[in-house]
């Protein structure tokens, strides 16, 4: 087998097993039809992993560049599988097939699911390695519409509105994805980005205003799924209702992916450096401006959701630097976050099944509760801990080796406190949610215990417990092996090996400070005014018209900062 | 030129109304609509450079670029797929809820 | 030729975003398609025009129909 | 309706009106303000593309088609992302509206009456059961010429679609159309399988170096016949590929349409 169809792999292999599970579901049930369902899942993702190692001696000796097919290189699509393609696809197999792994106890199930959830892992593939602008237009459609279709399979109100405006805000954004793809194909004939890439540098005035704002439109379209502020708005609903496999997925990959796209993208366009360090101080202040919203959110869900924009929010910061090292930091923070926010929505979604529950300021008890739904070695409740542990950024765990990492990037700096603020506000939120655990209220009505008993159906499975099993020793492990891990992410991107160690003397008090600074918050937080501002922050008007305002905002900012440099 | 604005006219239409109308089905109007500008915009543009439809054995030798067209063939596509979507998502909303206004449905949700 | 067909894909689009009852928005767009449909035909693109007549004028007005009969006729907002 | 309701708030009204005029306003400027510079360009549009392809696209594809060509030749991998949308699309709308609890909707009440009188639906009923065979003929026809004529598989696809929808629509006025309800060859199961299975298809064609087998097969075959197959042959793989994709999209599009008459529960 050739290096080019090795490198399609782990596109065509999801896709294959989607095909088994669809004949699985025109068969109606039975055991034929489960048979299919459960080989398509194993070839979709595990088999992947096969292509991944047997790909590792190319990628290490500088990459695959290629167009599908050997079709010729002006028309056909381009394709490039690098170190940075092969992390992301590891990312994503990761995160894919643990959230697959938690399906399989508590739903969604069917053969639908498997197919939508194969196709979701082959487009995450084919959006890291595409280098054609027209390819990542149809990989981010894919990416979207089975998004939207996961979202809703949750079958709760709410997640049907969720799903409509994340459908309606980015299918609008994609048309400006559009307008910008329109605007390089007319003054480059071409839509492969080293095409794109030759031709401008060979025009007298490199592209002029068409590129300059065929740039923001590209970037702000995809920035919309990345969820960096300004264009956040959608995420909170949809991560929040959405099943909790899928949420898994959709908070610690799907997010991700595309900003790497993103960043291979504005690798090759003249104003691209510029388009990144604006994205990047977006990030910086998205970071700090979700985690308080975070901080007063009473639905656990929702809680988690807005963290996963508070901590998207750092990996942009890192990203927009655009220098190997700190694409290193960035890819090392996104792949930490796949891991402990697919843990923590595992296991918070599991605790507020069993409970009956997501409100923060009711559900307590909650390791009883889940003793009672089959979980005898309190296996959830430490997976929670491993989770919050890491997001905490508490050594010996992966978040304190990543956020160190990113701090160190940007050490004086205003970006620096502001990355420590938001480090102290996740750690007073998660103490917030942490009191979950506490036990239930003398004196007050057996309510919540009472809604926990009686709670029917949610067993803990082996497969939920095993999904939770790995994802959290995996968290363990790459915070106990930091520096190795982090040595092997900088060799895959280019990067020279990092300097220091994470377990410093100066990193490990800094921890301390953040921890100290967290729990002050978190008193201030529980105070009488921090929960009426809370109240406050929870109940601000959110509209969908806001929704595309703010997008249009954002690409008229980038639009008017671009022009200006250029 | 008088073409490039009305497509401009067109989309800044689709985008009004995206923005301004509540009404879920409304709002799938407008993503169609906005879709439909760019692909007239795509076409439009690159038959610029020609005059005969890219068939080969025809009578004709100067072909508009197909290119754009191949391309605007998954737009239209993509876009339809998107109306499909959006309208049975409107479909279960308004089954729920009783109502097709969005501003509505939210306050609902936010209620419940 | 083109632009005054253009015109009026975009004053129909106009109506159809107004327009209080939902269906006549319907019938507006499908006309708005097969107007489409023809400019692509002039821009010596049949293959885009026969798409956008088989999936613009007949496919998404169908689902349009469908959703309109299924919830309700009129834009109340 | 509610005019004369409205009318008693009618400042309110106007000013929301107007509050939601500008924002209108607002966002189209916002926007045609970044793509003004895009649209209103004079650069000269790119010819380099197009030379290559009218130079060497029927050579390496063997369509005369240009468009289909790229679409199935040249970018056949968006073409099967394209495929990949719209499975994901018309599945997840079915499972949405089918498990829509409460249905079928229909006859329900309290919605938009039904306004076809029995003796009308029968009569379109009857004409839609009989025209079914030609739409599915000329749905074929558009089908397999793509590659020479404008058309192809999606486009042919979409047509087959109608021509099934027909046959459920003749079949629900009481077994009037071709074919007997007994026969169960045009109902959702049978679509479904035939959805899977072209969908399997596409995709086994669309992994690289597949189509070049698949040339090398036909023109294989036709030497041990004695037939010169080489014309045949460069353009096995997209007239393969429409086939896949018409009954991809036939069959998936009829679902889609069969659910939303109401027939998903025979």
């Amino acid at each position: 087998m050739s290096d080019s169809e090795l490198a399609m792999l782990p596109v065509f292999l999801p896709l294959a097993g989607a095909a088994l599970s669809l004949l699985a579901k025109a068969l109606h049930g039975g055991a034929k039809a489960r048979a299919l369902e459960d080989s398509g899942a194993f070839i979709g993702l595990a088999l992947p992993w096969a292509a991944l190692a047997a790909m590792l001696p190319r990628v290490l000796a500088g990459g695959v560049s290629f167009t599908v097919s050997g079709w010729s290189g002006a028309i056909g699509i381009a394709q490039r599988f690098d170190g940075l393609t092969w992390l992301v696809d590891v990312l994503g197999l990761t995160g894919a097939g643990a959230a697959y792994l938690y399906s399989r106890g508590n739903g969604p199930k069917g053969p639908l699911f498997t197919t939508v959830y194969l196709i979701q892992a082959s487009a995450l593939a084919m959006t890291a390695a595409t280098a054609d602008l027209f390819n990542l237009f149809v990989c981010l459609e894919i990416l979207g519409l089975a998004s939207y279709v996961l979202v809703a399979s949750s079958e709760k109100p709410g997640a049907f509105l969720a799903a409509f405006s994340y459908l309606a805000v980015s299918s609008a954004a994609m048309v400006f994805f559009l307008f910008g793809l329109f605007g390089f194909y007319r003054v480059t004939g071409t839509l492969s980005y080293e095409g794109i890439q030759a031709a401008l540098v060979a025009l007298p005035d490199g592209g002029g205003a068409i590129a300059t704002m065929s740039t923001a439109c590209l970037a702000a379209a995809i920035a919309i799924r990345v969820a960096v502020m300004p264009v956040y708005g959608w995420l909170p609903d949809a991560h929040a209702l959405a099943p909790h496999a899928v949420s898994a997925i959709l908070s610690g990959v799907l997010i991700k992916t595309p900003l790497f796209a993103l960043g291979r993208l504005l690798g090759y366009l003249p104003s691209g450096q510029e388009a990144m360090a604006l994205i990047g101080s977006a990030g910086v202040v998205t970071a700090l401006a979700a985690v308080v919203v975070a901080l007063s959110q009473k639905d656990a869900k929702r809680l988690l959701a807005y963290h996963s924009i508070s901590q998207i929010g750092y990996v942009v910061a890192a990203w927009g630097l655009g220098a190997p090292a700190a694409m290193a930091a960035a890819f090392l923070h996104a792949f930490y976050h796949a891991l402990f926010k697919g843990l923590l929505f595992l296991s918070v979604g599991t605790i507020t099944d069993a409970a009956g529950t997501r409100n923060v300021y009711e559900l307590r008890g909650a390791a009883g509760t889940l003793g009672k739904s089959g979980d005898r070695f309190r296996l959830v409740g430490v997976a929670y801990a491993v989770g919050a542990l890491s997001i905490m950024a508490l050594p010996p765990l992966n978040g304190f080796a990543s956020k160190n990492a990113i701090g160190y990037l940007f050490k004086g700096g205003w970006r620096y406190w502001a990355l420590f603020a938001a480090g102290a506000c996740t750690v007073a939120s998660f103490l917030k949610l942490s009191m979950i655990f506490l036990p239930a209220r003398r004196g007050a009505p057996a309510d919540a215990a009472g809604v926990a008993g009686s709670v029917p159906g949610l067993r803990i499975g082996g497969t939920m417990k095993a999904s939770m099993l790995i994802l959290a020793s995996l968290c363990v492990a790459t915070g106990l092996f930091a520096d190795a891990t982090t040595a092997a992410v900088s060799r895959l991107l280019g990067a020279p090996p990092p300097a220091g160690g994470a377990f410093t003397a100066a990193n490990l008090l800094k921890a301390l400070q953040t921890l100290a600074l967290g729990a002050a918050v978190f008193g201030l937080a529980m105070s009488k005014p921090g929960k009426r501002l809370a109240a406050a922050i929870r109940g601000r008007p959110r509209s969908f018209a806001g929704l595309v305002m703010a997008f249009l905002g954002g690409l008229a900012v980038l639009a008017a900062a671009l022009a200006r440099f250029g | 030129m008088i073409r490039r604005l009305l497509v401009l006219a067109l989309f800044g239409t689709g985008l009004a109304g995206l923005v301004t109308k509540r009404n879920l089905i409304k709002k799938a109007y407008a993503l169609a609509i906005m879709n439909s500008a760019i692909v007239i915009l795509f076409v439009l543009e690159g038959a610029a450079i020609g005059s005969d439809a890219p068939l080969l054995g025809g009578a004709g030798k100067l072909f508009v670029d197909p290119i754009p067209q191949a391309l605007m063939l998954t737009a239209i596509v993509v876009g339809v797929c998107v109306s499909a979507l959006a309208l049975t998502l409107a479909y279960r909303l308004y089954r729920h809820f009783g109502t097709l206004d969005i501003d509505e449905i939210k306050r609902r949700i936010g209620h419940e | 030729m083109i632009e005054a067909i253009l015109a009026i894909v975009v004053a129909a689009s106009i109506y159809a975003i107004l327009a209080r009852d939902l269906l006549h928005g319907v019938i507006a767009l499908s006309v708005t398609s097969v107007l489409s449909a023809s400019i692509f035909f002039l821009a010596s693109a049949p293959d885009v025009a026969i798409t956008e007549a088989a999936v613009g004028a007949g496919l998404s007005t169908i689902i349009f129909v469908w959703a309109i009969r299924n919830t309700e006729r009129t834009d109340r907002s | 309706m509610g005019d004369t309701q409205y009318g008693t708030d009618g400042p309110l009204v106007r000013r929301g009106k107007l509050l939601s005029a500008a924002t209108g306003l607002a966002a189209a400027s916002l926007a045609l303000a970044v793509l003004a510079p895009v649209v209103m360009s004079d650069v000269d549009w790119p010819t380099a593309a197009r030379d290559t392809i009218a130079a060497d696209g029927y050579a390496a594809t063997g369509a005369t088609n240009l468009v289909s060509a790229i679409y199935l030749g040249y970018r056949a991998f968006d073409t099967l992302g394209e495929t990949i949308v719209l499975l994901v699309a018309l599945a997840g709308s079915v499972a949405l509206v089918a498990s829509t609890p409460g249905r079928p909707d229909l006859d329900r009440d309290g919605g938009p009456a039904d306004s076809r009188g029995p003796g009308h639906t029968d009569i379109i009923n009857v004409i839609a059961g009989k025209l079914a065979p030609i739409v599915l003929l000329f749905g074929t026809y558009v089908m397999l010429y793509g590659h020479t004529s404008p058309g192809g598989g999606f486009q042919g696809g979409v047509v087959l679609a109608s021509g099934v929808i027909f046959i459920a629509i003749g079949r629900r006025a009481g077994g009037i159309g071709r074919i007997s309800p007994s026969i169960t060859a045009f109902g959702p199961r049978t679509l479904s399988v035939i959805e899977a299975i072209a969908f399997a298809t596409v995709l086994a064609l669309s992994f690289p170096g597949s189509g070049a087998a698949l040339a090398g097969l036909i023109e294989a075959t036709g030497a041990s016949a004695g037939v010169a197959a080489k014309g045949v042959a460069a353009v096995g793989p997209i007239i393969a590929l429409n086939i896949g994709i018409g009954l991809k999209v036939g069959s998936g599009v009829a679902l889609l349409c069969v659910m939303m008459l109401g027939g998903d529960q025979e």
